[in-house]
């Protein structure tokens, strides 16, 4: 269909997510002069995604299974409104390589990796070969799925205990499991396979050494698809709960110069080894004494690539369209380096208080934090209802500063400057880690929350002060509420009548 | 004219009374029985705040109304507050009507689908048991037993829809030791 | 009172300012741990800037002249408050010798440069002869102020037809007029003095060439005070409204990098040659053919300085108070580099339409533009009752990009996002004249304005489209107002009950 | 039930009108005589925008009430328009009263102070000739004559300050050519 036979021109671009992601991708594809086609599900009808685009098609109730999850639908959505390509964001279907292939079946450009890259780096076993034939080193274990006990112990043994049973097709932190001695090796890789057969249709298996208190540190790289590859630094992501990761920062503060510029060459090895086309994250696993292993490849854009952005100057979602049209990378990475810290703060409806457990509800009220430095990627406004269906990720809060500290005190300040009322969410949560003394010096690892974190003891005690204006704020409020100063004006039995209470006072009427 | 009323306002779990005095514009607020100190409360931030001034100190307090019996939710420089505030009569009587800590009752707080319980009808339970899983928004959400005592009900099954107010498990809590 | 004879430490700053300066300083403290104390008149008690420091004190009625801009007020203030510095910021007292005089003899820090200084440089007469002492081009004219018309005649005809009088206590677009003939020289001048002198109570005035359709280029510098300074690059503000900078942008597009090598050099001489503290900033016209003259240099911080920030990552407020402390300027010009490319809009309350007049009102609606590359830096919110005692800027709207077609792409998307009602406003003027191709092309001068604004017909047309969307809103919601779908609830005789019913739609009660 | 209802909209000066009809769930549009298509409009952004949907063309408008007579402030896509809403009924009725284009008064419409007055009574004045400066937000605000005519009254003075719906001057309209 296209001119020159290695361009792919499209004008209009689906976008097959929801949430900040959406969002994002929409502004980045909003300035490249590319018209924008969101997708939302029913309780998404006044989702933000669905707003900021050129035009939103419906497809279906509220299950991602009936809706963000089925491929025709979304590939129907783009041939209605006229699109080109499809965006897939992460989560969904944005690493699933039949979506990919039934994309391009239907004529349209995929924008991401080749079905072919998704499919190596999905399956964990596959990947590990591919990564010791590439010379990327990986942790020390099994190159095969291992079903007999006898052969895991042997090769527990042969790299020492601790080892980490790990399901070849799981992920986010599932599907894993630690043995410590022989003695449990039979049970433990019996129940392994067991939940990795249930859970993922899959049950290889294979062992790895446990690599105690790691830190996790990733690359972000760029491929044009014929095994060109650019790299743009790393990002350390070991502030985890529930092995998900809250905060991120970029550079990482455990890498020296050396070390950066091996752990770089090694991810765009990786890349190499696959061809890989468009943006891709490689996740290592840096072990205390400066040793690091490949973990895996996420094949599509992260949550956490508005860290790269700040630092290395680069818009991702950009560079991700200029690939999928056939122009390639169109960076050099001799052009490109690392200016000033940037952290990034994932805002969660959730408590911390109970075990990050989700929280639901109304956005309340909301103000984002502004001024220098600081960026909001948010999914939400004042006013919506989060729905319960899908993740709890609300917003991102990124800010850079000219050095690490500078990017702490910044933070500390636009997370103290961001009014988030109605659900639950973790903003105190972000305060309390930046004033944790393993945070401030760098030398957290992945344990940091489960060993740092308690969660009775957590908040800041209220000063008296504190207390007064508390109490002050709750007696007159609710005396105004009862008996209002005004004349005329009775007071409302159904309770919230501040915001007419402060255009009063705004206007002048006392 | 001067009006008089009384508060009981809880921050995180503290009991404070508030006296407000009104006469013309000038207000006077006393806190647990201390000494009465000129005050004001006004809503700013588009009524996302409240710029509160009490004996000339001036802070700003982020509030919104978190249910109609005086429950507030409240932030102070990014620190969460549980805030309410109530009559003193209206304290009085339900007070009165007893209440403590510590409820044998398991409600759903966000709606989810029940994916593990943990006890049987009959069982005897430690506080700070697990008792049942909801899954919400991707996540397990482990609930656990407010007090110590009996499963006298499981109002639910694996695989059911739940929605907030939703009764889950029922415990008799054993006699106080 | 210092323990070190060269370092003047204090940890809490009182902000002699209102609006969006305020508050961005107050940011910026914050970020450096120091306390913060604003001062607030009578219509800016509910002021942002007042309810972000951490104290606030009253000083007075409305008018700046018993409240902004009385000194000892200011003075008692930064006493009471316990502040050990002031921060001027820009405009009220910020260029006042005297005010810094007396902050130095009250025993507090002045944040910005010395009173001497300031009295060379807000003399035009003055630094204009600083200026050819130090080698740095002004633009050709008298060197001492002209009384006699037959001496401004000569003047003329050695340097040519059109000049332009100054009055040397002149500024912002005011005490000038141009002159094309000797015939209209003589009652040119006694006019000019007799304004000057009853503006300014100075009726110095001199004779200069009147650079035809020049641009307006200015630097960026840091000076330790004791004669060392760097440059952080240029900045361009041509797009100006009644003589008004409008929108600046940094890199500047007229500049070859020897151009830009040797404006930036000059501006360094200039901050040498009086031995400059602090931030400040060297003004230079740029005639069509690439030469340039020293204008003024203005001595404090700018509106316009977030544009430096964004390219240059330094924070200026951050240098300031480094250098008020005796700390030095901190950072080394090599390492100074120009990243991407960033816009500013000041978002002002006026409307285009009627010559930029000033419009005034509660600001009914206000959602900032997020996402990346987009920085806002604000004075009012959503709520807040616009005084008109003032000026009219609200806020400014800065975004960075990789490069300039790249920012402009970002500007307008950020623009489009940027929800602002209430007193009209400026948005729109912005989206025109990134539209226009005098400023797409880099060429506008600072008549680009006067030029290519039709306020008539500025406006782009609406679609039927577009039409049949806004009479569908407007019928359907007044429709909605008298005769609400949902059961019970009567229609609201006052108007207003959309947000209630925005409130029913979204908890799903229809 | 069918409810009809119709209204009169002014969009930046030209008039339409808008048919809306309601029968249960189902509301149909139909603009200016043109065939009728299923609409609907939700409030979105916290009450800040609408959500339009006419014949299944979606697009969101900012809006917000501007005054108490149908006024409105609307941006579509960054780009204000002057936007009003009448009842059909109200719109004939205000028609029937006449008004017509350019008056003859001139009344403030910000606060501000008249730093100059450029015309006398008795005055002869042009359509557009500068008539009074009032200055506000440190800016000078030139108000031009809208209408040729004969100055009849200067109601303020050089140092007054004035309020929105002040009279400044009012000038006679010359008869028409």
């Amino acid at each position: 269909m296209s001119k020159k036979p290695d361009t792919h021109p499209f004008d209009t671009v689906l976008v097959a997510n929801r949430g900040e992601i959406a969002v994002r991708i929409i502004q980045g594809l909003r300035e490249m002069g590319i018209g924008t086609v969101a997708v939302y599900s029913e309780p998404d009808r006044t989702a933000l995604h669905a707003l900021v685009a050129d035009e939103a098609v419906f497809i279906g109730p509220a299950p991602a299974s009936e809706s963000y999850l089925v491929m025709q639908k979304l590939i129907d959505a783009a041939k209605q409104a006229g699109a080109g390509a499809i965006h897939p964001g992460y989560g969904f279907l944005s690493e699933n390589a039949g979506f990919c292939r039934a994309v391009e079946a239907a004529g349209l450009v995929f924008i991401g990796p080749t079905a072919a890259s998704m499919e190596v780096m999905g399956d964990k076993l596959a990947s590990r070969r591919k990564m010791m034939q590439s010379g990327v080193p990986v942790v020390p274990g099994t190159e095969d799925a291992v079903r007999d006990p006898a052969v895991a112990i042997t090769c527990a043994e042969k790299i020492g205990y601790p080892v980490l049973l790990k399901a070849s097709a799981g992920g986010g932190g599932k599907g894993m499991r630690i043995v410590r001695s022989a003695a449990d090796m039979a049970s433990a890789l019996r129940q392994t396979m067991g939940e990795a057969g249930q859970s993922f249709g899959n049950d290889a298996i294979f062992v790895e050494k446990y690599i105690e208190n790691p830190k996790h540190i990733e690359v972000q790289v760029l491929g044009d698809g014929k095994g060109g590859a650019i790299h743009l630094f790393e990002r350390e992501c070991s502030v985890q709960r529930r092995h998900q990761k809250v905060i991120e920062e970029s550079p990482s503060p455990s890498l020296t110069p050396e070390l950066r510029a091996r752990i770089c060459e090694a991810a765009v090895q990786t890349a190499r080894a696959v061809d890989y086309r468009g943006a891709g994250t490689v996740e290592f696993i840096l072990a205390p004494g400066g040793a690091f292993y490949f973990l895996e490849m996420n094949t599509r854009l992260q949550v956490e690539h508005p860290i790269t952005e700040l630092v290395t100057g680069i818009d991702l979602v950009h560079a991700q369209v200029r690939i999928a049209r056939g122009e390639g990378i169109g960076i050099r990475q001799e052009d490109l380096s690392q200016r000033g810290w940037a952290l990034e703060f994932r805002v969660c409806a959730e408590d911390p208080s109970r075990n990050f457990a989700p929280s639901i509800g109304r956005i309340e009220a909301m103000s984002p934090p502004l001024g220098p430095g600081v960026r909001l990627d948010t999914g939400v406004y004042e006013g919506f209802e989060v729905p319960i269906h899908y993740d709890p990720l609300l917003a991102k809060l990124i800010v850079w500063g000219e050095d690490r500290p500078r990017a702490i005190a910044r933070a500390q300040r636009a997370l103290r400057d961001f009014t988030l009322q109605g659900p639950t969410h973790n903003l105190p949560f972000h305060l309390w880690a930046l004033d944790q003394p393993a945070f401030r010096d760098g030398t957290y690892t992945t344990h940091f929350v489960e060993k740092c974190f308690d969660h009775t003891a957590w908040l800041p005690a209220l000063t008296d002060l504190d207390r007064e204006a508390l109490i002050a704020a709750a007696a007159l409020l609710e005396n105004e509420r009862r008996a209002p100063a005004g004349a005329g004006a009775g007071a409302d039995a159904h309770g919230d009548n501040w915001r007419r209470a402060a255009r009063r006072a705004m206007t002048g009427h006392k | 004219m001067l009006t008089r009323r009384n508060y009981v306002v809880d921050v995180d779990g503290q009991r404070h009374t508030a006296e407000v005095a009104r006469s013309g514009d000038r207000t006077e607020l006393r806190i647990d029985g201390g000494a009465a100190a000129p005050a004001s409360a006004l809503p700013v931030l588009g009524g996302r705040a409240v710029c509160v001034t009490v004996g000339g100190r001036r802070r700003v307090v982020h509030l919104s109304r978190a249910d109609t019996r005086g429950g507030l939710r409240a932030t102070l420089d990014g620190r969460p507050v549980t805030l309410s505030v109530m009559d003193e009569l209206r304290a009085q009587a339900l007070q009165a009507q007893g209440g403590g800590a510590g409820s044998g009752t398991l409600v759903a707080d966000i709606p989810g689908l029940v994916i593990d319980i943990r006890v049987q009808p009959g069982q005897a339970v430690q506080q700070g048991e697990p008792v049942i899983v909801v899954e919400a928004m991707k996540m397990q959400n482990e609930l656990t037993s407010g007090v110590s005592g009996t499963v006298q009900k499981v109002a639910v099954a694996v695989g059911q829809s739940v929605n907030p107010g939703d009764v889950l498990v029922v415990i008799e809590p054993a006699p106080a030791d």
